[in-house]
C-alpha cells in the first residue's frame, strides 16, 4: 500500500545522494514540484533519466544535482535550447555532466523493459546512427533466432527511484490519471522506489474516459502537491504556462539571472514559478 | 479573429505551405512541433481534410484548433481519437509500420539526406550542444516517408555532418535496404529557397524547385557542396489567398493567449 | 479507411482457404458470428491461432475448418473438455490436426511482437517445461547482451487475417471497445488483413471509461453483427450465457449430437444458438 | 439468500476453505478459475479483506459478488481498479514481479512439485488431450510463491509426469535457481485429503497436515511415490460456521441465474 507523505518527507525519504532518478511525464505532468524540492534537499550526483529533460532538468542540472543525464530529446519544446544543461556539456558549469543519448523509441522501450522485469527491450532503430557507436554500453545488435534479421537492444532501465504527477489519488493511494499518459505507468513500475505526487487527493476515484489507474499497492508513495506540474500542465486541473517556458529561455540565459531565479522561487521555499 | 493577408510572403510561411501541399488526402502523418505540425495542420485545414496527425506523446488523429506549442499540448489529446502510451506509440504504430510520411527538421543535413540534430563540432566537447535525436532516428527509419524541412545556408547544408542522428539515404543508394530500413526515406527536402529531390538513382539531392526571388545562384552559395540541379526545374507557385489565410490564422492561434 | 461490409461480404472477401486466421477476444467479444460465418463459407485448411479455443474454435475443428491450432490454453472455461479439439488431436476426426502449442504470456508476446513489427517477442517463460522443448520452431533461449542472462524468444504472430468482436463503430469505420481489452488491438494491428464485427454502428463514438478506439485507417474492414459474441458476452450489451457453456458439453459429447447442432444453428443460417 | 450449512463438508469445500486461510491479507492473488478463485474469494470475505485479486484476463483489484465462470467474466472488469491489456498483465505484472501469491490446478504432480496439465499419454497421440498450460508455466515460474490445489490419487500424484507443464522444483533442489526463477516454487499443496509441503532441504513434497476422516494409511495409498509423511503432523481444523456460510454463499452465486 502506498504511503500517503508530505512532499518533503517523501524526497527526504526516497531520494538519496547517487542515485538514478527518473521525473517523467511526456510533456504532460511533469512532476516540477517535485523536482524543486529535491533541489531544496540539495541532493547531489544523481543520474537523472527523462526522454525530454525539459525545464525542470535544466534547472536541477544548473543547480548542481546532477552528475550524469539519461536522455533522448534536450530542447525546450517550441522555443530553443535548454541553456543550463547546454552550459553543463560545454562548460562543465556548475559540474561536468555525463550523457547517455538515446532516442525517444529507444527510451520508451528501456523503460517498458525495466517495467517488464527484462534485462534488454527490442526495437528496430539505431542502425546507421552514430547513437549506435555512442552508445555501445546499452545499446547492442542482436539476430533473430528465428530469422537472422538485425534487431536491436536496449539495455532495460531500472531507476532507484521514480517520480510522476498524477491528477488524483485516492485515500488508499489509488493513482488516477487521464490525458497524456506517456511512460507514468512503466516509470512507476520500473523503479525501485516510487513517488507519485498529485493535484488532490479525492475520496473516491471516479472513472474517466481514458484515465488509468496505478493501483495502490503498486506505488511507493502519494503526496499531494497542487499545481505540482506547473508550468508543464495537468489535465483537467489546468493548461500549459506556454508562456513560462519562453521566458524560462531568457531567465537562463545567465547563470547569474538563473541563479536567482532559482533563489527566489525554489531555494526561497516561495513554492514554484 | 482577423488576420493580415497582404503582408509579404516569409520564408517559413513558403516552406509551410509548399510542404502542406506534398501532403495528399488521407495520409497518416507522424508530426513533430515547430513548422511540421503547422504544415500537416494548413493540408488538414485546406485541401487534405481527412489527413491524420499522430504525436509522439501518443495522441492518434489530433484535430487541434490552436497550434500546439509543445509536441503534448492538451488539446493534442482532448481533440484525439485515440491516446496511447508513448511506449505504445513507437512500437505499435510507428514501428509497425503504420506512419505514411513523417516530417523532420534538422540542424544539419548532407547530400544523401542524412541529419544531423545532436551537436556541432565534436561529441565529447561539442561547440553546440543541439537537443539530440528524439523520435527522429526511428521516424527516419520505419515511416513510409520523410519529409525534411530545414532553412538553406552553408551551415545547415554540409559536405560532411557533425554527427548522424538520422538515416537518409546513408552512404551509398542502397544502403537503407543494407540497413533493413522498411521507408523510402527523405523524398522532399522543403527550403526557405526551393525543393530539393533525391536522384532515383544516385539518391544525391537535387534541387527541382525554387521558390519565386531565389536565384539557383543564391541556392548554391548557400550549400557547402557542389549542387545538382534539375533541367527540369520548376518555379514554386506562391501560397494563395487561401492558404495564406488559414495559415496566418494557425500562427495567429500559438501566439494568442488561450 | 476500414470498408464496412456485410459479414458474408467481409468473409468472403478475406478468409481464404489455407489461410492463417486469429479470431480473439480473451473470454470477452468472442467472434462467434464471424466464426460461424467461415464454417458456412466452408472454408479448409485453415491454421487457428487463439489463446484460449473456447468453442468457436471447437466447432470450427469439428466442421474440419482447421488443419493447425496455434493456442495456450484448451478447455470449456468452468466446464471441462473441448471435446471436438479432442476428438481431432486424439481420434483425427474429422481430420487430423496439427498443434502448436505456447503459454499465454508467450502467445501475448508473440501478438505483440506482430503488432510491433519485430520478428520475436521476450519473455521470461518456457523454461524448464517441456513446452519449449515441444515448439523449437518458435521458442528459443537467447542471451542478454549486457548481462548474458538467459531470456526466450517467442517468435511473432503476423496472421493473415485477424478477427475480433467490439461493441461500437462509427459510419467512418473507427472501432470502440470497452471492459476486458485482451489482445483485441494486438490481433488487427499484428494480422495482414483484419476484420472487426460490431454489435452495432452508431453516428459517434461516445467516450467512455476504460474505451479504447481502433481508428479507422488501421481497420480492414467493419461488419455489423448484433449479438454476434453470444455465447460469449458485450460488456454493456449482453451477459456470457453459462448456461450454453454447460450446455455445450453435451452438444458436443457426440460426433452426431454436435454435426446435428452445427446443421440446425450454423449451416442453416439461422443464426447463433 | 438462504443457504445450507448443516449439510457435511464436502472434499471441494475442505480444500477450498484451506486454501483461503493460506492468504495473509494485503496479498495480491494471480488467480484461475474454479476452486482458486473461490478461495481467493472466500479470503477476501472473511479473514483478509484486503486480498487483491488479478485475472489473467487483465482485471486488477477485482471484487466479483458473484463467482466467475470464466476467467474473464464481465463483473471481474466491473469490479476491478484497473483493466489493462493481456500483453500488460503477462509482461508488467506477473513477469513484473507484483504478485505474491499463483494459484495452480493440475492434472498431475510429481514428487517435487512439478506440474502437467498438457496430456495424459504421449504429447504426439495422448490418450487424454488436457487444455494446456495456459497461464501456469509464468505463473510457477514467477509468483513469489505458488499454491497448488487437485484431488489426490494415484492418476494425480505420480512418480512420473506425462507431461511437464509447469516446473515446481524440477529435478534438483536448487534447480528454481539454475533456471532462474525469481519465486520461491509450490509452498503448499492442498488435496481432499490433507496438505503438503515441500521439505526445506531436499524440496520433496511431505505430508504435514491431515483432514477431518482421512487417515495417513489412505494418503499413502492415493500417492504414485513413496510419502513421506511429517512427525508433526497435524490436522486440519474443520471450516467453521462463517467460513462454511460464506463459502456456501458464493457457491451458491455460480450456480444461480444471473
Amino acid at each position: 500500500m502506498a504511503e500517503l507523505l508530505s512532499l518533503e518527507e517523501a524526497i527526504a525519504e526516497l531520494v538519496r545522494d547517487g542515485d538514478s532518478v527518473a521525473l517523467e511525464g511526456f510533456t504532460h505532468l511533469i512532476p516540477f514540484a517535485a523536482g524543486h524540492e529535491i533541489i531544496r534537499h540539495e541532493r547531489r550526483d544523481l543520474t537523472l533519466i527523462r526522454m525530454t529533460p525539459d525545464l525542470i532538468y535544466d534547472q536541477m542540472i544548473g543547480a548542481g544535482c546532477a552528475r550524469k543525464l539519461i536522455f533522448s530529446w534536450g530542447g525546450n519544446p517550441g522555443v530553443g535550447s535548454l541553456r543550463r544543461l547546454r552550459d553543463a556539456v560545454e562548460h562543465d558549469w556548475p559540474i561536468p555532466l555525463e550523457l547517455e543519448e538515446h532516442s525517444h523509441a529507444g527510451m520508451a522501450a528501456r523503460y517498458a523493459a525495466g517495467a517488464s522485469n527484462l534485462p534488454f527491450g527490442t526495437l528496430r532503430g539505431y542502425v546507421g546512427t552514430e547513437l549506435l557507436e555512442r552508445s555501445r554500453d546499452t545499446v547492442a545488435e542482436i539476430a533473430c533466432p528465428f530469422t537472422g534479421e538485425a534487431v536491436v537492444a536496449v539495455r532495460a532501465l531500472r531507476p532507484d527511484v521514480g517520480i510522476v504527477h498524477a491528477q488524483r489519488a485516492d485515500r488508499q493511494g489509488n493513482v488516477q490519471i487521464w490525458g497524456i499518459v506517456g511512460v507514468q505507468k512503466e516509470i512507476v513500475l520500473a523503479s525501485s522506489r516510487s513517488l507519485v505526487t498529485v493535484e488532490e487527493v479525492v475520496d473516491e476515484l471516479e472513472p474517466r474516459p481514458g484515465a488509468i489507474v496505478l493501483p495502490s499497492w503498486a506505488v511507493g508513495a502519494v503526496a499531494e502537491a497542487p499545481r505540482g506540474a506547473h508550468p508543464s500542465y495537468a489535465h483537467g486541473y489546468y493548461d500549459r504556462d506556454n508562456g513560462f517556458y519562453q521566458r524560462w529561455d531568457e531567465i537562463s540565459r545567465e547563470r547569474e539571472s538563473f541563479q536567482s531565479w532559482i533563489d527566489q522561487n525554489v531555494l526561497s521555499g516561495a513554492g514554484v514559478a | 479573429m482577423t488576420t493580415e493577408t497582404e503582408a509579404p510572403v516569409s520564408a517559413d510561411e513558403m516552406m509551410t505551405a509548399v510542404a502542406a501541399r506534398a501532403l495528399t488526402d488521407e495520409t497518416v502523418c507522424f508530426v513533430g512541433v515547430g513548422l511540421p505540425s503547422t504544415a500537416a495542420n494548413l493540408a488538414r485545414l485546406t485541401h487534405a481534410p481527412r489527413t491524420v496527425l499522430v504525436y509522439e506523446s501518443g495522441t492518434i488523429g489530433s484535430k487541434p484548433r490552436n497550434l500546439p506549442l509543445s509536441i503534448g499540448d492538451g488539446e493534442l489529446a482532448e481533440t484525439a481519437d485515440a491516446v496511447v502510451p508513448v511506449p505504445e506509440i513507437f512500437a505499435y504504430w510507428l514501428q509497425g509500420g503504420r506512419i505514411d510520411v513523417g516530417f523532420l527538421g534538422a540542424a544539419q543535413i548532407d547530400r544523401l539526406g542524412n541529419l544531423n540534430s545532436t551537436v556541432i563540432g565534436d561529441y565529447e566537447r561539442p561547440k553546440v550542444r543541439l537537443p539530440g535525436g528524439g523520435g527522429a532516428p526511428e521516424i527516419a527509419a520505419m515511416a513510409k516517408e520523410v519529409i525534411v524541412m530545414l532553412r538553406q545556408s552553408r551551415r545547415s547544408f554540409v559536405d560532411r555532418l557533425d554527427f548522424r542522428s538520422s538515416v537518409g539515404y546513408g552512404d551509398a543508394p542502397d544502403d537503407r535496404k543494407r540497413l533493413g530500413m522498411p521507408g523510402r526515406g527523405p523524398t522532399v527536402v522543403i527550403t526557405d529557397l526551393g525543393v530539393l529531390r533525391p536522384d532515383p538513382e544516385s539518391r544525391e539531392l537535387v534541387l527541382t524547385q525554387i521558390h519565386p526571388g531565389a536565384s539557383v545562384e543564391q541556392v548554391r552559395e548557400q550549400t557547402g557542396w557542389p549542387l545538382r540541379v534539375s533541367e527540369e526545374l520548376e518555379e514554386t507557385e506562391p501560397p494563395s489567398g487561401e492558404e495564406l489565410r488559414e495559415l496566418r490564422e494557425l500562427r495567429a492561434t500559438l501566439e494568442a493567449p488561450r
